[in-house]
């Protein structure tokens, strides 16, 4: 497949990206052996390229909506490494001072409008935004990411069927990472690909794309944002991906055949694509100082996020209501 | 000053918002060509066209998720649970999303909507569609409840709800539809959390909500014929809540009587029983008494309907037995 | 279309139970007109050939789950008129004693195990039969019926992905009548057939039958339920339709075109059968003893219904719990 | 007499009630192979198969109808609800469904079904994970529901949740998992709406909840050291309620506080604040105080976290100050 990003430069940001991301997380899997990040966390490790490719076709004003599988997307929007790590160590320097945590990562002005983490709920919610993109005639586009099991519960078709009938511009992204939490998708869900195979029932065209492709989904990601911001509606799109690791924290994701673990090992995002960029004409040196400019971008990270105190109880009682406050009675 | 329905008065209350601001948007089913199937919305289509008030498929969680998502991005909608016994469809948008999403943000996004919803008995409806379910919205951190009594309070909660930058669910009691009362012309614009002492006596507070509140009133009229002088609080929204209010009206008169539509447990009667309690103890002069409808699914039949919901007859008896055990 | 059904006396049953499903709502109807009929109460008048083809097909261990549009299924599983007149009337000798009203009938002995009136629930409690069933090898098939407009519920999908997998003995049937209350399904649905272009987002055969032609109805009907009874797992039918009247009691139905209307009374199943009938070696006479009869069980259950008290306060508090009472506490 | 934790417990009464009877199948997410993710069902797949052990895909509406629909065909379902924050999106098949069929068909139909699931905070895993909703279930008529606090009741409730022919919500505070306590070898049968009175006490009578009842007992254990002597209520179950037992406790001492998980407003303290304030009224030597997590929701960060739910300290600090005004 021959990528709309054809400019080298652009390539070598995606690659950075996807790198940003994996060290990231793999920090933070670090801290939790620690016991510094607290709560549970469900790591992205391995998907990085969906994330990645589909930031990268974004405009800043456009949306994104994630699940509480959200590092990935929440950085690749562009929001600092520091707040992200400071909340999920639960931090007073954290992205929402220590109050959301882990799965619920929002940064507005980065256009990251949240991470959701009750199965099915953002999918109805990113259909509000792209209404009032609609509405405003603003030109924005609601791009909301959401797994394999996901595609069973009841809000998913409903918002399907919303987005379509009123040809919102929202895509739909399912990461099929083939489970949901330890059962394997394929075996609780009645069709093979558990979006694509559902996307006539929404008079959609299925799309499938390899979700460990950089490029690849980039490229659908252009053309089906480019139909949303065009007015022609929704789409939806089913990356193949995997997770390298367990569903979350407590997770050692042993109910996996070892075969099927090496085989996405092998088809591994970011090697596969330091391979590609190497074979296109970028150095390796280029790609190590990549490499080497994210390591110290997750330490200093680290260490400001450890530098944060604890929230105080001040916190606590603030920002129920828009007044900053919390009062149900006078 | 016109005479207006409850029912007519939603569609004013609405119309007076819409005209000001058009970032108010209103969703739900049968509300547009049709004005709601309990002609709430009658005219705004024609008035204000299918792009402000638009008709949706039965998918309510696609409904107030769409609200949710609208309203954090600049919109004002306004969106219809037609009863409110199906907000147990969309639980999750409401209690989980709406209501904790700017908490859990630290304060990045906020939710200027409302969730209107016809609520209650007394029509015949049957236990899935007359419920009273004000105690599921008060007991959700992050929601604002108003329940109106009468169509010049729906007026102006309506618009006070909708300028309000925090989610409110606006309950409209369904028996209350045909019943009229007076609007006053030009702007009206009423102010959430405050209660209404309708009447004032010294031997007991009745407080009341929403269908209960007439009823309420109607059994002081006929507690006064009996001597027994009572004030009535209209409580109109359980959040935020005019404690100030009902704390004074109880201490002055030392007997409080709740009178609540919804089933007995966990009502907001039993909220404002532990306030009192744990607030004005020492100016209470016997227990505090609260007339519910009992702990049952409500049944459809008419003759059964009328002896589940509170009556004037059962206000008034229970009134007088506990004042004089 | 040759039917299964080529006995001609299995086919004047046909008409008969299509004759009194549509009497007795008229009467209903007319009691209403008298107040005598209270509350809402949504009638199937011109949907008689779905409910009296699959009650037809059943065998009388089969569970019937329905809508609040559920008088047809109750009666044509055999329920007598009397006790659902009555239901309607808020009388003590209703199939409910009263306490359910129109939209709930219920009648477990004769296999109507409820009519739901809040969209999608009784999908999803109909796999729950039909799970048991399964489980407990008895053969039995639920059948689930459901309107146009119940398409684009979550519940919808949940359950059809849910029977599927699990090879549940269910048969799903959308009577398709155009309209969700006043408004056309087809503007706020994603799909020509609501149900029926569904089908294969669960891996199902779209099935779609003249669901006005009670011979076309019954061949689906046998041929579904035979596959759900043989193991082989749900079926979806759509069944094309069309009310005479308004959505519920309140409502006049204007939002309907005229020519519409006029086309699909033409269509009305009754007449089209008694047609039929007659063309295929039934008398006039015969027809018309049938609904001399009919008219006689409808007039006695309508002097049965009147003469019921209404419930008294005994009933009010029964039968929360298993053990009769409501009590919460001790 | 096994040492048993709270986690081990759940998979004990389980298996014990399996045994027993084949109708008792179990549905949810992750619960065969896997044995749960809280593992409440470790080992229940080995031993009774994947029929009886069934994994679901992510549809608690679908979970909950089956579990409906089988339990009105005569199967005794054991449904897991993985969080109960996610009761909210199913809520429709509890609320409206399964609590109301029986009372609607006259009493043709029963559920003898039971709804497990991991209930409340402690583990930072923020507001949507987090609720506490016994007060969600208590509110609906039709609905039975059961809190163990410790491992023992576990197994005990549990027989009795499932033998109950009625539906029961059982609560799981996931806070108590790793928790330890003796479980009688044999079968275990306990009683539905039975309190239990766990140290008593002259000064005040402290009721509690879940995981609320080992903080209420330690604040007991520390008031003791002050000179303060309380009594601790274990309520077990909130429908049926015990009320005979908390009116007798709280009368005896005169001063009721409540110690809840749940947010303020409507809780299940507010009912039986309501209660004692309406039937003990003149037993009552002061305020009844509730202690609570405040109506917010709740913060994801260990030190907010450890702020909002009721700790030991903000108890003894409460009962004193309270005793002492
Ligand atoms: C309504 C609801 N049910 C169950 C869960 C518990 N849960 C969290 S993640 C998850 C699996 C989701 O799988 P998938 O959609 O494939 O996303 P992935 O975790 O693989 O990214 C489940 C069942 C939930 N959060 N919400
Ligand atoms: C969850 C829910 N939303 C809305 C309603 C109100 N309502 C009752 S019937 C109906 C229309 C249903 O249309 P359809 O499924 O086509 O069935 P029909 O009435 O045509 O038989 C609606 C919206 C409801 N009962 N439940
Ligand atoms: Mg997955
Ligand atoms: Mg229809």
């Amino acid at each position: 497949m021959t990528s709309v990003a054809t400019d080298l430069s652009a390539k070598l940001e995606l690659y950075r990206v996807q790198v940003a991301l994996r060290e990231f997380e793999r920090r933070a899997h670090d801290l939790f052996l620690e016991n510094l990040v607290k709560g549970t966390s469900h790591l992205g490790l391995g998907q990085e390229a969906v994330a990645a490719g589909f930031a990268a076709a974004m405009r800043p004003t456009d949306w994104t909506f994630a699940t509480y599988r959200g590092h990935n997307h929440t950085l690749a929007r562009g929001v600092p490494m520091t707040p992200v790590l400071a909340e999920l160590m639960g931090r007073s320097n954290g992205l929402m001072a220590g109050k959301g945590g882990s799965m619920h990562l929002t940064s507005v002005e980065h256009g990251m409008m949240g991470s959701y983490a009750i199965i099915g709920a953002h999918l109805v919610i990113a259909c509000g935004a792209a209404w009032s993109a609609q509405y405003r005639g603003t030109d924005q586009v609601a791009v909301c990411f959401f797994g394999d099991g996901t595609t069973n519960i009841g809000a998913f078709h409903e918002a399907l069927n919303f987005a379509a009938i009123w040809k919102l511009p929202v895509v739909f992204v399912c990461e099929n990472n083939l489970y949901m939490e330890y059962t394997r998708t394929s075996e609780i869900t009645a069709v093979e690909h558990p979006a694509a195979d559902r996307a006539r029932a929404y008079g959609l065209e299925p799309i499938i794309v390899d979700g460990n492709d950089v490029d690849a989904v980039f490229d659908v990601a252009t053309t089906a944002i480019n139909r949303a911001r065009a007015g022609e509606g929704p789409s939806m799109i089913e990356a193949k991906t995997y997770r390298h690791g367990g569903h979350s924290r407590a997770d050692p994701g042993k109910y996996r055949p070892d075969e099927e673990v090496k085989a996405w090992l092998a088809r591994d995002p970011i090697p596969m694509y330091h391979a590609r960029l190497l074979a296109e004409g970028a150095s390796e040196e280029q790609l190590v100082a990549i490499h080497h400019a994210v390591m110290a971008e997750v330490d200093q990270a680290t260490e400001e996020a450890k530098a944060g105190t604890p929230p105080g109880p001040e916190l606590l009682m603030k920002d129920v209501w828009a007044d900053g406050g919390s009062q149900w009675r006078n | 000053m016109a005479q207006l329905t409850f029912r007519e008065a939603i569609a004013y209350g609405l119309a007076q918002e819409m005209r000001r601001d058009s970032s108010v948007v209103m969703i739900g089913e049968d509300i547009g060509a049709a004005g709601g199937v309990f002609k709430g919305t009658v005219g705004l289509f024609e008035e204000f066209g299918p792009v402000r008030v638009r008709d949706t498929p039965i998918s309510e969680q696609a409904i107030l998720g769409a609200a949710m998502g609208a309203a954090m991005t600049g919109l004002r909608p306004v969106a219809e649970i037609m009863f409110s016994d199906f907000f147990a469809v969309c639980w999750d948008i409401v209690a989980n999303e709406i209501a904790k999403s700017r908490y859990m943000t630290n304060g990045q996004v906020s939710f200027p909507l409302v969730i209107r919803s016809g609520n209650g008995g007394g029509l015949r409806f049957g236990a899935q569609h007359s419920q009273s379910i004000e105690n599921w919205a008060m007991m959700i951190p992050g929601l604002k409840v108003v329940v109106p009594s009468n169509a010049t309070d729906v007026v102006g909660l309506m618009a006070a709800a909708i300028r309000d930058p925090d989610p409110v669910i606006f309950l409209e009691a369904k028996a209350l539809y045909p019943t009229k009362s007076e609007v006053p012309d030009g702007e009206v614009v009423d102010t959430l959390g405050s209660a209404k002492v309708l009447r004032s006596g010294p031997d007991a507070t009745l407080v009341a909500l929403g269908a209960m509140v007439p009823r309420a009133n109607a059994a002081a009229a006929e507690l006064a014929e009996q001597g027994i002088d009572c004030t009535v609080v209209d409580v109109r929204s359980l959040v935020p809540l005019d404690t100030q209010t009902i704390l004074r009206e109880v201490s002055a008169t030392g007997r409080m009587f709740t009178v609540e539509e919804n089933p007995r447990l966990c009502g907001w009667g039993a909220e404002l029983s532990s306030i009192v309690t744990e607030e004005a103890f020492y100016d209470l002069d016997g227990p505090i008494v609260r007339i519910t409808t009992p702990h049952i699914p409500l049944p459809a039949a008419d003759a059964l309907e009328d002896m589940a919901i509170p009556s004037v007859e059962r206000i008034v008896e229970t009134v007088v037995k506990s004042l004089n055990s």
